[in-house]
This record gives structure tokens, C-alpha cells and sequence, in this order.
């Protein structure tokens, strides 16, 4: 793998703690505080970046990490602490002045304006003078001369909007490197990626090693940071916890720093005995218009009793899945039979049916589909089943009934530990744990016999994982059938009995846990991998297997 | 015939003078509308900016001290606008609707106080407007068939704000798509963050679009109340802004399309002047309630999509908002 | 006897030029000659003119002349609350015992205008812009083109209306583009009876160097040179009258029609427009004014019965 | 965004903001008033006299209170479902025009228990109906309210004209207006209700419609805060996708929403022509569908403050009244001005004193000064 060789080439006996030697850092962070009202989301980090080094940053969600780098992009101005370059102390209170410091960064949502060319995009804020035409002319040649020395070429009069996602990353590279940048941040730069343009990605930033660009790379999966790094600093609760030299640390090791404590993965129960097919999805297609469709030929069934996970790196259709299984989007071809009723495209269905019929659905991104920011608790405890009779009263149930809403939200949180269990509490107002506790309960009091869950634990803090993964177990055991959507592998094998692999929009392979093992799995979401055992092929898709 | 071509070039000739605060408007519009502010507040500023340079002109007789109070009017206005929705991020469209009653008000009010004629400025004379230039040799030209007589009669003879106001669509043009600040100032139409990133001000771009916008509804402004005619009189703009409002959308925020728009707006309306109480074979006597909310029924029935979807810049309304 | 006078000015405002200006002069006047003061008001919505009436009427005020037709339902209704009190109605008609209701005949004044407008038109197309439609306006462009064929058969009046509603008194940017229009046509002498849009009109004559007519009051000082005359409507004789015989106490209830005959119309003979009206003109005019006064000459009034003779 | 960021007390949120913003409105009115020559100490009691010191100025307060009541209502109601509904104006004219038809029609036939309802109906009718195609638009073509509301104003304009001038107006008549209803056309006046209790009272516009607006700000209260639809409508409003998410469907409740909203604008007709006027019309909205935005800003959307809000509108209209009265440099049109800084302040500038006051109540409250100052909480019953 390429990225290991880039490995070894850096991979000096350099003893962290004597910076004093050397070069100066490219960058060094002293004492950074920095509050949102009141949290506290960066306190004292010290950091310090060696030139021409990959250094990655990890930690939970919610950690400190953007916040930091947004600090040294100039986009927030910390609270207190020093930043120094080349070990010359810099103000950097505005994108201009990191850009001035040599620093660019690439954001995990792409700052690029879709409509205009990639020319037009490199060039903005940095044009030549005040005309276009001279602008665009310098850009086209450096443009020409950046992807000779990097091999990152990119179309310039495309527009912006219709290149594929791998391609608007270059794009953003390119932006930065076009401004002069000699640091590169890179925000989650994989999380939307295919796995062919992940490795793309790791090739193009070795490349840029190898010129002298310092690189940090935040990411939240340790196998990037053990295959592409040098250094790693690891932030729990917005410090910085510990650094390590990757080759002399281990995945382990980075995860129990930084989570604070031994992670103890959840011990599968073997399932009992499966019922009825509760949910088949036949032949199901999603089109677009202009670019390959969401969904292809998706095929599968689930039994009562039974959970299917759904395993593909993000941006593979799962989110399509999910939302057509639960009828928020309708489906272009195929059919799906829930509970008995038929959705097809021409007798669509809709989500209040859906309920009617005993499917929930826990929603991948809760902060915009599963609860109303402001709305009080007890109101979000009843979304989607706000036209239940027990929530209403009078002639046609035309008034809400308070109470009764009140009491089924309290409830509600007793059971499933939310705090504060306080329904008055305006929904915005809860940390994020408690917002998935509140919408896990709200959907499972139903007694669901069919559950379509999305990231069950995406933001979630360990214990409240441990809690979640135990009531999506006794659901299952209680002959529910569970449809789980995860880019947690190990989630996805603690959790599910079978095991549906999507890539491109298609169900590429399917397999019961039992025979299922992370490696295989990972290469699958890769669509690397080889029925034979065989070493994947040499072909245009998939010429490398994930690490 | 010949009399029938006469009346259409003079038709034409209404059309454009009667477009010419559209088109002013309209470019206004679409700057500030590229760089991502709704402008609602169109007609305010025009209103505004006419009553300042009536005003000014009634008092001093300089119609270019009037110009210029009319365009520092219009650009005050912009600036509240500005302050309104960029520093205070406060909704755009409310604050498009204060402006315009605000200016509603105020210029009755202000008009009532200083000149005791019930808002009125009054009437001024020639040397203290901007007359119609008649350009070289129209009248010899104008011996010449067809070609002479358009030159004449509907190219000759039109206020120096006409013409303006046709230069300012090129020059609009030639900004938004050949300078870097137009680059800039679309960018920040489209994403914002792209441009903040980028290092460049958002707050700072948008207050130079909102003050173009300014600028340009001022000339509005002076053309309708020195130039079109020769005093204020409340209410005057009639509701033009929003005429040119409705020509930008249907010109889909661009430049030559919004002036097609306006020009045929400004059609309509020299049309309807000339159709009154005329019976049209086949049809009879059209209302002309009915052509005046022609331009507006077009506007709806554009946007209900059934002649090409208006692709509006997309960070339209929202204000900026520094997030990650 | 003592009086207390009070004028409720209609939606066009006591400085539109016109209508209510003559109003405003005829008072001031008033004013002037006998040191006695008046409460005014203009009205700016609906609700208002009664509104307006009544508080004029709660304050004692007497007479209380309210200008404009438009005004007339709401001196109705407070007349009636306020039986010891005098209103004068211009230009309407309420039939109550304290109201005095002043109406013209326009269509006369009109008449002699048009004789002149036809005299002097080179083109042999002349053009009429009215304010708002409605029967009166019609009626003054109904006289102007008789007098006009009266005094050239041949001739061509084209007519215009501004608008539709009250805004239309109001409007001259529209009344520019009116007038413009029918300049395009050929026409080269415009009477306008628009209330404030006359100033569009005027002022695009001005510019193109047409000739224009005046209404309501004498505006041949507006553009001397270009304004061919005025069809004065003597509204500030009859305001003042209102007041005068109130003070005297000979003010009488009743409708009072004035036309040609009683100086209730008239048009404008000064310094201003000396130049531009010739012998023949003002022979023609005054030999016309007389057969009307006389009985000789009938100019039908388009109110009778909605409609013009051709 | 942050989650934890301190908030504000409600009474500071809802109470002494908006009062903020409306004293700074005043202020810079008051400035406006000096520039033109006059006190503005004096004008206020003038004001202030004209519009609640005597029984036919408050009267008219309450007429004016009236409308703004039924338009603020239909501003704030499109609001809460993420709507801005301009078209107040048009929306009016048009429910007047149902009233004025339907009454046309009916005056001699019945009585005027049955000619309330179906006033009530028409004018409903008529607002929900000029409402409607913006809504439709809206919902199904994506075409932005804001703009189709504006055009269906002068729509709206438009066609009373037409059919003022060429239809409905009065033969012989010199204005457009139609006949004038007969008497059980006519909605009582408060002074003739009270009358018939023996209360004596001066004559003033004030009518029935006033007791009908009261019942519409219970009804939009108890509608958005207290049904399955209204909470669907406040979904709709806070989080469209999360609305979809649960069972909504959002083309339903925008379309439904505006409906209601136009109908409550439409109630304008109901007090202006059946009401005030006794016959249809021209321009008897007279911008009240404007002020409804006013209002509602004012009244942070909710019914309550919407009613004071909307007799604060009435004292500014019927005290300005009586201000242009009384003071001839100022002219009605003061008011209008002083409409537009209100909206300017307590709309588009709603925020610009909450960063200081958020500084000086912490500094106050426990001496920590919070660096990013939280956006009020929003106004839930
Ligand atoms: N990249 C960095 N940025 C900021 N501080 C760092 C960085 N790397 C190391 N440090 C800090 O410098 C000090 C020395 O670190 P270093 O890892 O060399 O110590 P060590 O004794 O060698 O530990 P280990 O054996 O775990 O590598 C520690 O406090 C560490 O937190
Ligand atoms: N603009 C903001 N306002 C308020 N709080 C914020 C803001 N930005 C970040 N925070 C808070 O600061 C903390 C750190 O957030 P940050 O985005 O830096 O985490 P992260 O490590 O990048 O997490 P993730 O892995 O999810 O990207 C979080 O609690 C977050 O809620
Ligand atoms: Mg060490
Ligand atoms: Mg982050």
C-alpha cells in the first residue's frame, strides 16, 4: 500500500518530545481555550505539527477537533492561546490570515459554489487583478503546472456542481495549493468518500508529503489514521489527551485514549427461532435524473425476529434505503411488501400509513428528520403518532390532549433513562444522547413489528451505546424485524444476524454473522472482494483492498 | 401602412421611456438579489430617491445636486437595508417591507413639512430638470425611410436617463461575469461560506452589492421625478418597483434577460395607453384593469413554472451565519 | 353674523392646481377680505371624510364646505346629525334642508375651449385626457368636442381616461404618457381635466412644444406660451359665496347649477396667453359664448342620459 | 449550534424586548417630528387624546383595532407554518368582495341573523380563495409565496377596479360604489348595541365585527396550540423534513394554513363593508393587510400580542387622525412612517438589542458574561 511506504520514508527515530532539535514545528498550538456560551469545547490544547509530517487528530464526536481547526483557519479566534508557524507566532483572525500564514484547509461539507467552473472556483479570492480574463489565464497555467507536480488533475471549465464528490475534494485541494498553502487541513475528508477515491485521496496527500506540504488529517476511523499517518493526537471533552508516534501505538490503544476507558464491544445474543416475513423488498430502483441512480435492483426480505444490518461506507444508498422503506421517498421500480401492504410506484404509501402498520423507524440523522428542534419534549415524544386517539380528545379529537401527552412523555423517559426526564424541556435544549434515548423510546413504545433504525448510536456516548444495543437486542427477541443502517462495522457484527452489504446503490453481497469477519466485510463495502478468496483482481475498481 | 409603422415606432419610443425605471430597478434588483439579499424594497428606494432629487431640485434648481441627493437617498436607504439584513441578520423581506412604507410615509410627511403642498414638491421648471436630447442629425435622418424615421422618433429625442439606462445593462453584465468583484459578489450568492472561506468579507461584499443597488434605484428615483416629469406627487412610483421586481425574476436574474422583461412590461404598458377604448377585432374592448395586471398575472404564471423554472441564487434569504 | 367656516378638502389636496386648489384660493380669499379664519382638512382614506365632516361639525363649525362628489354620502349622514349647522357640498348633490349643493356646467365652459382648441390645431386633431372615468369627466370631454365640431366639423378629438379610480387624479407620470401618446397621433392641442395628472399633461406639452388647455382654475401661468387657454370653473366663486352669504345671512340650502350664464364657467383671457389667441379666435369664442347664454346654441350635457352626440 | 447556550427569561424575551424595540421606533418618530418642526411631547398627548380621551375616538380605535386584529392574525397564523403571507391587502379586498356580493344579493331577502353567517362565510370565502392559488403554487410548484402574494395584491387590485367600474357600480352614480345595503345588511355598531342596553355612547365605527375578532384570536390560539393540526402546522413551520418524517404532508398543511390565513385577512371585508361601509367599494383596505405584518411582528405571532399590538396600531391611526387634525404640518401619513420604523424595529432589527441586554442581564443576574449571545426562545404558548 502506498500510504505505508510514505510511512517508512517519514519514519524516523525522531523522539516526540524533543522538538527543540530540528527544524521548527510548521505548527504549534499553545494553551487554546475556547467556549460556546458554555461549553468549554477546547481547553489548553497543545499541539505541535512537524513539516513535512501527516498528522492525524482523533477523538469522539464532539471532542473539540473542527473547532480547533476552525481556530487555526481563522474562522473562530480562540479565547485565549497563542498559534505560531514556522515557530513565529501568528494572529490568525480571519480565513485571509491563515491563508496568509500559508494554511489552507479542506472542509468535511465542501466550500466550493456549485454553479460556477472549477477555474472559477480555484481562482475566487485570489484572483490576479480586477478583470477576469487575466485571472482566469494565470489560473489555467498554474492550474496545469499544480497537476504536473501533484497528479491532481481535474477538468477547469466543468462545472463544479456535476463532478463527482472525489473530484470536488481535488477541486478543494487544488484551492488551497493554488493560494500557497505549505499546511493542509483536512476535516473528515474520507466520510463521503468511495473507498477508490479514499485511496486516491491518500495517494495525492503522500504526493504532497513528498514536496514538503505538513498535513493534518482528522478522522474518525483508526484504520485511515494507522495507514496514512505519522503522528496522532488523540482529544477526549476538548483536550488533548495524549500524542503518539503511529507506528508505536495500535488501534486499541487510540480508541480506549479516546473514549477515556476499555471499550468492551457488545456481545451478540444469538437470536431465537424467525418468524414470518415481515418486510421483502423486490427488484426496488430509485432514479435520478441525470446521474446514476440512487437505488438498483435492491432485493432482500426480513423475518419477524431477525436483525438485518446494513452495512457500505456512507453515501452508498443506505440513506435512500431507509428513506423508501419508510415511505418518505417513493420507489421508481420494484415493489415493496410491509406488514402485508403493497408499496409500489404507482400505489405509493406514506409515513403515517407506515406507523399505522407498526413500522418504526428510527431516522439516521435525528437533528433534521427525527425530532422538531423546537419543539418541547413531550411534543417530540409524539411525532408521527400525534393523530393517535389516546393523544387527543373532544368531538373528532379536535383538541390535543395535554395530559395524557404529558404523562406518556414522562413515561416514556423513565423508561429509558432520558435526562432530565423533564417534558417541558425544549427538544434543542437535550444533548444529543438523550435526543436518540427520546426517539428510540418514542418508537420502540410502540411495539413495532417491523423497526427501521439508521446510525442507532451515531453521536452516542459509550454507555448510552451499551444501553441502546441491549433494547434493539430485546426488541428483536420479542420478534420484531430489525432493519439496522450502520457505518459502525463493529456495531453492524455486534448487532446483526444477517448482514447486507451496499455499494454504488446495490446490494453487492449478503452474509449471516456467523461467516462474516471484519476484514471480509471491509473489503466487500469495497466491492473488493473475492467469492474464491482470491486476491481482488487487477481492474479499474477496487486495484487495492481497504487496509 | 406607413401610418400604422409610424405608430408602432411611437409605441416603441413610449415603451422606452416608460421601461427605463424597470430596467434601472431591475439591474438594481439583480445585483443585490446575486449576492444573495431579497430586495423587496425596490420601490421604497425609488420612491425615496425621487422625492430627494424633487426636492433638491425645487430648492436649488441643480438637477445634478438633485442626482446625486436622489443616488445618497437611495444608497441611505440601501445601507438601513444593508444594516437591517447583513449586521443584524435580521429577515430580509420584513425589512424590505418597512423600507417601502417607510419611504411611503416619510416622503409625505417630509414633502407636507418642508413645502406645505400636501406632499408635493413644487413643479419644476426646465432648467432644473434633465431635458430629452435630441441626438445628431435626427432630423435630417429622419428623411430616410424606415430606418430614419426609427432613429428619429424612437432613438432621438429620449432623456439622457434612457440611455443610461441601456448602458447600465451591459455595464451590469460586463460587472457580474467579467470583474472579480462580480465573481466575488455571485459567489456570495451562491454559498457564502465559499466565499468566507475563501478569505474574502461576506458582510462586506454584500454591503457593496446592496449599495450598487442603491445607486442604481436612485437613478431610478431622479429619472421618474426630474426627468419624466418635473415634480413629486405622493405615491409616485405606482408600484414599478415591483413591476421591475417581477421583470427580474421572469429575467431570471440576468442581465439581458431581466431588460427583455422590462422592455416588455413597458410594452404592455405604452400598449395599454394606446389600446384604451379601442375595440379589437374578434376580442372587443380589452379592460385595461386587465393589461395593467398583465405583467403581474405573467409574473405568477412564470413562476408556477409553466415557462421555465427561475433558478433563484441559492443562498438567497438567509442570512450569513458563521458555522462550520 | 359671526361664522366659523371649516373646508374638508377631497383626496387630491388643497395644492393639486386644479380643483381643490380653487377651493383654497376662493377662501383664502375670503380670508383675506374679512380677517375671519377657517379649519381645513384633506382627506386620505374612506373612513375619513365622514370622520373628517363630523369632527368639523362637533367643533360648531358652520358653514361647513365639503369639496368633491365623493364627499357627498358623508355630508348626508352628518347633515342630517347636525340639522342647526350649514354645509355646502361643491360638485354633488345632497338634498337635505341645511345643505347647499353647488354643481356647474362644465360641459359649457368645455364647449368654448373646444371652439378654441379647433381654431387653433394645425393638424386638425385635437385630444381630451380626463382623470378619473366617470360621468363628469365625460361630460367636459363631451362639450369640448361639440364646441370643437361647432367651430370645425372636420376636426378629430381623441380621448383619453387616466385611470379607473381615485388614484387617477394623482398620477402625472401617466398623464405625461398620456399626453405623449396622443402627441405621437398628431394631435397638437390637449385639454386635460385630471385634477394633478394635468400637470403631467401640461408639462409634456410644455416640452414637445404643444398647446395645452387648462381646467378648474386659471392655469395659463403654468407654461405661458403653450397654455392656449383655461376652462376656469368658478369653484372659488362659489366657496366664496358660500361663506360671503353666510356672513351676510342670505345663505340658502337648495341646488345651485352654474354655468355660462350666473359666471359659474368661464375660460381664461390674460397676459399669459394674449399671444397665442388670435382675433378670429376670440371672436368665434365670445360669439359662441353668447348663442349659449342666448339659448341659441343647446350643448348637451352627457350626464342627461350617458352618452355624447357624434 | 449549541445546544447549551444560556437563555433569556421569557419575560425579557417577550416582554421587554419587543417593548425595546418599539420605544426606539418612537424615538426615531419622535426625531422625524422634530425635524418637521414640531413638539413631539405634544404630539403624543394629542395622540394619546385623540385616540382613548374621548368615547367616538376610542370608538375608532376600536374599528381600527379591528382590522389590524384580523390581519396580524393571518399574518401570524401563515407564519407559524414558515409562511410569510404579504398578501393581507389582496386577500381583504377580495373577502370584502364576497361580503359586498353576497349582501347585494341577499339584503332583501333575509333576515340579518341568517345574513351574519353568511357573511362570515363570504368573507372567509373570499380570503381563503384569493389565498389559495399562492398557497397551491407553494406547495406543489415550489414558487415562493412571498412574490405570488405581492402579485395577487395587485391582482386583487385589479380586478375590484374592473369590477367596480364596469359592473357593480351604481347606475347614474359618479364614483365606483355600489347601492348602499339595507338595514339588516348592516352589522350593529357598538354604540347601538350598547344602546339597546341603555348604555349611551357616541357614534363611532366600531361594529359586531370586534366581538367576532376576539373570537378568531381564541380560535387561531386554541387552533395552533391546542390540535393535532396546529401542531402539525408548527411542525411544518420549525422543520418541514422532520414533519415528513412524521406523518405530515406538508403541501396539505400550506395549503390548509394559507386558506385560514386568507380567510382571517378576509374578515377585514367583514368590518369594512358590512361593517363600516354598507356598500362595496374602492380601496377600503386602505394598507391594513400591510399593517397586519406590523402587528403580528409586534405581537410575536401570538394571538395576544397580536390584540395589544393591534390597539396600539388603533391608537397610532385614530390619535394620528387627530394629530394631522389638530397639527397641520403633520399628516396622516406620520403614521404611515411610524408603521414602517415599527416594522423596522421589531422585524428586520428584532435582535439588534438582544446581544446587550443578554450582556447586562448576565452581568446583572451573576456576573458572567456569556460570549455568544443566544437567539430569544421563540414564541410558544
Ligand atoms: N504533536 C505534539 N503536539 C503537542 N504536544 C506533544 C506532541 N507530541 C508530544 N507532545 C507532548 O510532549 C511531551 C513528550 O512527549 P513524548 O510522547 O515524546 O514522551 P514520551 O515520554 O516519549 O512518551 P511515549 O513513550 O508515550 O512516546 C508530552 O507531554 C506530550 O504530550
Ligand atoms: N458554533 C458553535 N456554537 C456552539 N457550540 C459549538 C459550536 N461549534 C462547536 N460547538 C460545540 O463544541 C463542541 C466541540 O465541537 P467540534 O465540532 O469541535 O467537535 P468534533 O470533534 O469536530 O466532533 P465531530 O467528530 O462530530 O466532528 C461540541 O460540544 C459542539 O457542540
Ligand atoms: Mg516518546
Ligand atoms: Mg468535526
Amino acid at each position: 500500500m502506498l500510504v505505508s511506504n510514505a510511512l517508512t520514508v517519514a519514519g524516523g527515530d525522531v523522539s516526540l518530545g524533543e522538538k527543540e532539535h530540528g527544524p521548527p514545528p510548521a505548527i504549534e498550538l499553545r494553551h487554546i481555550h475556547k467556549s460556546f456560551g458554555a461549553v468549554h469545547a477546547n481547553k489548553d490544547v497543545h499541539l505541535f505539527v512537524r513539516p513535512g509530517t501527516i498528522h492525524g487528530i482523533v477523538g469522539e464526536n464532539g471532542a473539540g477537533k473542527s473547532t480547533l481547526m476552525s481556530i487555526l483557519y481563522g474562522f473562530y479566534e480562540a479565547d485565549s492561546g497563542d498559534i505560531l508557524v514556522d515557530g513565529r507566532k501568528v494572529r490568525i483572525n480571519s480565513s485571509q490570515a491563515a491563508i496568509d500564514a500559508g494554511i489552507g484547509m479542506v472542509h468535511q461539507h465542501f466550500m466550493l459554489v456549485d454553479t460556477f467552473t472549477v477555474l472559477e472556483n480555484v481562482m475566487l479570492g485570489a484572483e490576479s487583478g480586477p478583470l477576469l480574463r487575466e485571472s482566469a489565464d494565470a489560473a489555467r497555467r498554474r492550474l496545469a503546472q499544480l497537476a504536473d507536480d501533484y497528479g491532481l488533475r481535474v477538468a477547469p471549465d466543468k462545472m463544479t456542481g456535476d463532478l463527482p464528490v472525489g473530484e470536488q475534494q481535488r477541486v478543494e485541494i487544488l484551492k488551497t495549493l493554488y493560494r500557497g498553502a505549505r499546511v493542509l487541513i483536512l476535516d473528515e475528508p474520507t466520510g463521503v468518500l468511495t473507498p477508490q477515491e479514499t485511496e486516491q485521496l491518500f495517494r495525492i496527500l503522500a504526493a504532497l508529503k513528498k514536496e514538503g506540504v505538513t498535513i493534518i488529517l482528522i478522522t474518525h476511523k483508526l484504520r485511515e489514521i494507522m495507514a496514512a499517518t505519522d503522528y496522532v493526537s488523540v482529544m477526549r471533552g476538548g483536550e488533548m489527551v495524549a500524542h503518539r508516534h503511529t507506528a508505536r501505538t495500535s488501534k486499541e490503544e487510540l480508541a480506549e485514549l479516546m473514549v477515556g476507558r476499555r471499550v468492551n464491544p457488545t456481545q451478540r445474543r444469538v437470536g431465537s427461532a424467525l418468524g414470518e416475513v415481515r418486510l421483502s423488498v423486490e427488484k426496488v430502483s430509485v432514479l435520478r435524473r441525470r446521474s446514476a441512480p440512487l437505488l438498483k435492483d435492491i432485493d432482500f426480505s426480513v423475518r419477524a425476529g431477525e436483525i438485518v444490518g446494513i452495512a457500505g461506507v456512507s453515501g452508498n444508498g443506505q440513506s435512500a434505503l431507509l428513506d423508501v422503506l419508510s415511505a418518505i421517498r417513493p420507489i421508481d421500480e420494484g415493489r415493496i411488501v410491509v406488514n402485508g401492504r403493497e408499496i409500489t410506484p404507482r400505489h405509493p404509501s406514506d409515513p403515517a400509513q407506515l406507523r399505522d402498520l407498526k413500522v418504526a423507524h428510527v431516522p439516521e440523522d435525528r437533528h433534521r428528520l427525527g425530532l422538531v428542534a423546537r419543539f418541547s419534549a413531550m411534543e417530540t415524544a409524539i411525532l408521527g403518532y400525534h393523530r393517535r386517539a389516546r393523544f387527543n380528545r373532544g368531538p373528532f379529537e379536535f383538541s390535543q390532549d395535554l395530559p395524557a401527552i404529558e404523562r406518556h412523555c414522562r413515561a416514556l423517559m423513565e423508561r429509558f433513562d432520558v435526562r432530565p426526564p423533564e417534558p417541558f424541556i425544549k427538544s434543542a435544549n437535550m444533548s444529543g444522547g438523550n435526543q436518540q434515548k427520546l426517539i428510540l423510546a418514542r418508537e420502540i413504545d410502540q411495539a413495532p413489528t417491523v423497526l427501521l433504525v439508521g446510525q442507532p448510536t451515531r453521536g452516542v456516548d459509550i454507555g448510552a451505546i451499551e444501553f441502546i444495543h441491549r433494547q434493539l437486542l430485546d426488541l428483536r427477541d420479542q420478534g420484531c424485524a430489525i432493519v439496522m443502517v450502520s457505518v459502525e462495522l463493529d456495531e453492524i457484527m455486534a448487532l446483526s444476524d444477517r448482514i447486507l452489504v451496499m455499494f454504488d446503490g446495490r446490494i453487492v453481497h449478503q452474509v449471516d454473522n456467523e461467516d462474516a469477519d471484519i476484514q471480509s466485510l471491509g473489503l466487500m463495502m469495497t466491492n473488493a472482494y473475492d467469492k474464491e478468496k482470491h486476491p481482488p483482481a487487477a481492474g479499474a475498481r477496487g486495484k487495492r483492498g481497504a487496509p | 401602412m406607413a401610418d400604422f409603422f409610424l405608430l408602432a415606432v411611437l409605441t416603441l419610443d413610449a415603451t422606452l421611456r416608460v421601461s427605463t425605471p424597470l430596467i434601472f430597478c431591475a439591474m438594481a434588483g439583480i445585483f443585490s438579489e446575486r449576492s444573495g439579499i431579497i430586495d423587496i424594497s425596490l420601490e421604497g428606494k425609488m420612491l425615496m430617491s425621487a422625492f430627494v432629487a424633487a426636492a433638491i431640485a425645487a430648492v436649488t434648481g441643480s438637477p445634478w445636486l438633485a442626482l446625486a441627493g436622489a443616488v445618497a437617498a437611495a444608497c441611505a436607504m440601501a445601507l438601513l437595508h444593508g444594516f437591517a439584513c447583513i449586521t443584524h441578520k435580521g429577515n430580509q423581506v420584513v425589512s424590505g417591507v418597512a423600507i417601502n412604507i417607510l419611504a411611503s410615509g416619510l416622503t409625505a410627511v417630509l414633502g407636507n413639512a418642508w413645502f406645505q403642498r400636501g406632499g408635493q414638491t413644487p413643479t419644476l421648471d426646465a432648467s432644473s430638470r434633465f431635458m430629452p436630447i435630441t441626438l445628431p442629425m435626427a432630423d435630417t435622418l429622419g428623411q430616410i425611410p424606415i430606418i430614419g424615421t426609427i432613429y428619429k422618433h424612437a432613438i432621438s429625442g429620449h432623456n439622457g436617463f434612457v440611455y443610461l439606462g441601456f448602458a447600465v445593462v451591459p455595464l451590469t453584465w460586463w460587472i457580474l461575469f467579467r470583474t472579480r468583484f462580480g465573481l466575488r459578489l455571485r459567489a456570495v450568492g451562491e454559498n457564502p461560506q465559499a466565499v468566507d472561506t475563501a478569505g474574502l468579507s461576506v458582510t462586506a461584499l454584500r454591503y457593496r452589492a446592496v449599495l450598487m443597488c442603491g445607486v442604481l434605484t436612485g437613478l431610478a428615483g431622479a429619472y421618474i421625478s426630474i426627468a419624466q416629469n418635473a415634480v413629486f406627487v405622493r405615491d409616485m412610483t405606482a408600484g414599478q418597483g415591483y413591476i421591475a421586481l417581477a421583470a427580474m425574476i421572469f429575467g431570471k436574474w440576468r442581465p439581458f434577460h431581466a431588460l427583455g422583461a422590462c422592455l416588455m412590461f413597458g410594452l404592455l404598458d405604452a400598449v395599454a395607453i394606446r389600446l384604451q377604448g379601442v375595440h379589437l377585432p374578434g376580442i372587443g374592448e380589452v379592460p385595461v384593469q386587465f393589461i395593467q395586471a398583465l405583467p403581474y398575472i405573467l409574473t405568477v404564471v412564470l413562476l408556477a413554472g409553466f415557462i421555465g423554472k427561475a433558478v433563484a441564487p441559492k443562498a438567497i434569504g438567509t442570512p450569513y451565519v458563521k458555522e462550520r | 353674523a359671526e361664522i366659523k367656516p371649516a373646508v374638508v378638502f377631497d383626496m387630491g389636496g388643497k395644492f393639486d392646481k386644479s380643483f381643490n386648489q380653487s377651493v383654497y384660493d376662493g377662501v383664502e380669499r375670503f380670508k383675506k377680505e374679512t380677517g375671519i379664519g377657517y379649519r381645513d382638512f384633506v382627506v386620505t382614506n374612506e373612513t375619513q371624510r365622514e370622520q373628517a365632516i363630523r369632527k368639523m361639525a362637533q367643533r360648531g363649525r358652520s358653514p361647513i364646505i365639503a369639496v368633491g362628489f365623493s364627499q357627498a354620502p358623508a355630508v348626508a349622514v352628518v347633515a342630517k346629525e347636525y340639522p342647526k349647522l350649514k354645509f355646502t357640498l361643491i360638485d354633488g348633490v345632497v338634498k337635505l334642508p341645511n345643505v347647499q349643493s353647488v354643481v356647474f356646467k362644465e360641459h359649457e365652459g368645455s364647449f368654448l375651449v373646444g371652439v378654441l382648441a379647433a381654431m387653433a390645431s394645425k393638424t386638425g386633431k385635437i385630444g381630451y385626457i380626463g382623470g378619473m372615468d366617470i360621468p363628469m369627466i365625460r361630460a367636459f370631454g363631451c362639450g369640448y368636442a361639440q364646441g370643437a365640431k361647432y367651430a370645425r366639423p372636420d376636426i378629430q378629438v381623441i380621448q383619453n381616461m387616466t385611470g379607473s379610480t381615485p388614484s387617477a387624479w394623482n398620477d402625472p407620470g401617466r398623464g405625461t404618457e398620456l399626453a405623449k401618446g396622443q402627441f405621437d397621433r398628431g394631435v397638437d392641442v390637449v385639454y386635460a381635466a385630471a385634477g394633478a395628472t394635468g400637470i403631467g399633461v401640461y408639462q409634456a406639452a410644455a416640452d414637445a412644444g404643444k398647446l395645452a388647455i387648462g381646467v378648474d382654475s386659471n392655469q395659463n401661468y403654468l407654461h405661458p406660451g403653450t397654455m392656449l387657454t383655461s376652462m376656469v370653473k368658478r369653484v372659488d366663486v362659489a366657496a366664496y359665496n358660500s361663506l360671503k352669504t353666510a356672513m351676510d345671512g342670505d345663505w340658502k340650502a337648495g341646488v345651485q347649477a352654474m354655468g355660462l350664464k350666473d359666471g359659474g364657467v368661464s375660460w381664461a383671457y390674460d397676459k399669459y396667453n394674449k399671444s397665442l389667441i388670435t382675433p378670429a379666435m376670440k371672436a368665434k369664442v365670445d360669439q359662441a359664448e353668447a348663442d349659449i347664454i342666448a339659448g341659441k346654441i343647446k350643448v348637451h350635457d352627457y350626464r342627461t342620459d350617458n352618452a355624447c352626440p357624434n | 449550534m449549541s445546544d447549551q447556550t444560556r437563555t433569556l427569561p421569557r419575560w425579557i424575551d417577550i416582554g421587554l424586548i419587543p417593548l425595546i424595540n418599539v420605544a426606539m421606533a418612537l424615538v426615531v418618530s419622535g426625531v422625524i417630528i422634530l425635524a418637521i418642526g414640531e413638539n413631539p411631547i405634544d404630539a403624543v398627548v394629542i395622540m394619546l387624546h385623540g385616540a382613548l380621551g374621548y368615547e367616538e375616538g376610542v370608538g375608532y380605535t376600536l374599528y381600527y383595532a379591528t382590522n389590524f386584529i384580523f390581519t396580524g392574525l393571518a399574518v401570524a397564523m401563515a407564519f407559524h407554518a414558515g409562511l410569510f403571507n404579504i398578501g393581507g391587502e389582496g386577500q381583504a379586498y377580495i373577502g370584502g368582495l364576497g361580503v359586498g356580493l353576497a349582501m347585494l344579493g341577499l339584503d332583501h331577502v333575509l333576515p340579518m341573523g341568517l345574513l351574519i353567517p353568511i357573511a362570515i362565510l363570504m368573507a372567509a370565502a373570499g380570503g381563503a380563495l384569493w389565498a389559495l392559488i399562492p398557497a397551491y403554487l407553494q406547495a406543489y410548484r415550489g414558487s415562493h409565496v412571498v412574490i405570488t402574494t405581492i402579485m395577487f395584491n395587485f391582482i386583487a387590485s385589479a380586478l375590484m377596479v374592473y369590477l367596480m367600474v364596469h359592473v357593480l357600480i351604481e347606475p347614474g352614480q359618479q364614483s365606483p360604489e355600489s347601492r348602499e345595503f339595507a338595514a339588516n345588511a348592516q352589522l350593529p355598531f357598538i354604540y347601538q348595541v350598547l344602546g339597546w342596553f341603555g348604555i349611551p355612547m357616541a357614534k363611532s365605527p366600531a361594529n359586531l365585527s370586534l366581538v367576532w375578532a376576539l373570537i378568531c384570536c381564541v380560535g387561531v390560539w386554541f387552533y395552533i396550540w391546542r390540535t393535532k393540526w396546529g401542531y402539525e402546522l408548527r411542525a411544518v413551520g420549525f422543520n418541514e423534513r422532520a414533519a415528513i418524517y412524521g406523518g405530515v404532508r406538508p403541501a396539505r398543511v400550506i395549503i390548509l394554513t394559507m386558506c385560514l390565513s386568507g380567510a382571517l385577512a378576509g374578515f377585514v371585508g367583514l368590518n369594512e363593508i358590512m361593517g363600516v361601509q354598507h356598500k362595496l367599494l374602492l380601496d377600503f383596505t386602505a394598507g391594513y393587510g400591510f399593517t397586519g405584518i406590523a402587528v403580528s411582528l409586534m405581537g410575536r405571532n401570538h394571538p395576544l400580542g397580536i390584540i395589544l399590538a393591534s390597539l396600539l396600531f388603533g391608537v397610532l391611526y385614530q390619535g394620528g387622525a387627530d394629530l394631522a387634525f389638530d397639527v397641520p404640518n403633520i399628516t396622516r401619513e406620520m403614521v404611515v412612517a411610524i408603521q414602517g420604523l415599527i416594522i423596522l424595529f421589531s422585524g428586520a432589527l428584532a435582535y439588534m438589542s438582544t446581544p446587550w441586554i443578554t450582556r447586562l442581564y448576565f452581568r446583572l443576574h451573576d456576573g458572567a458574561t456569556p460570549s455568544d449571545p443566544p437567539k430569544p426562545a421563540h414564541e410558544e404558548a
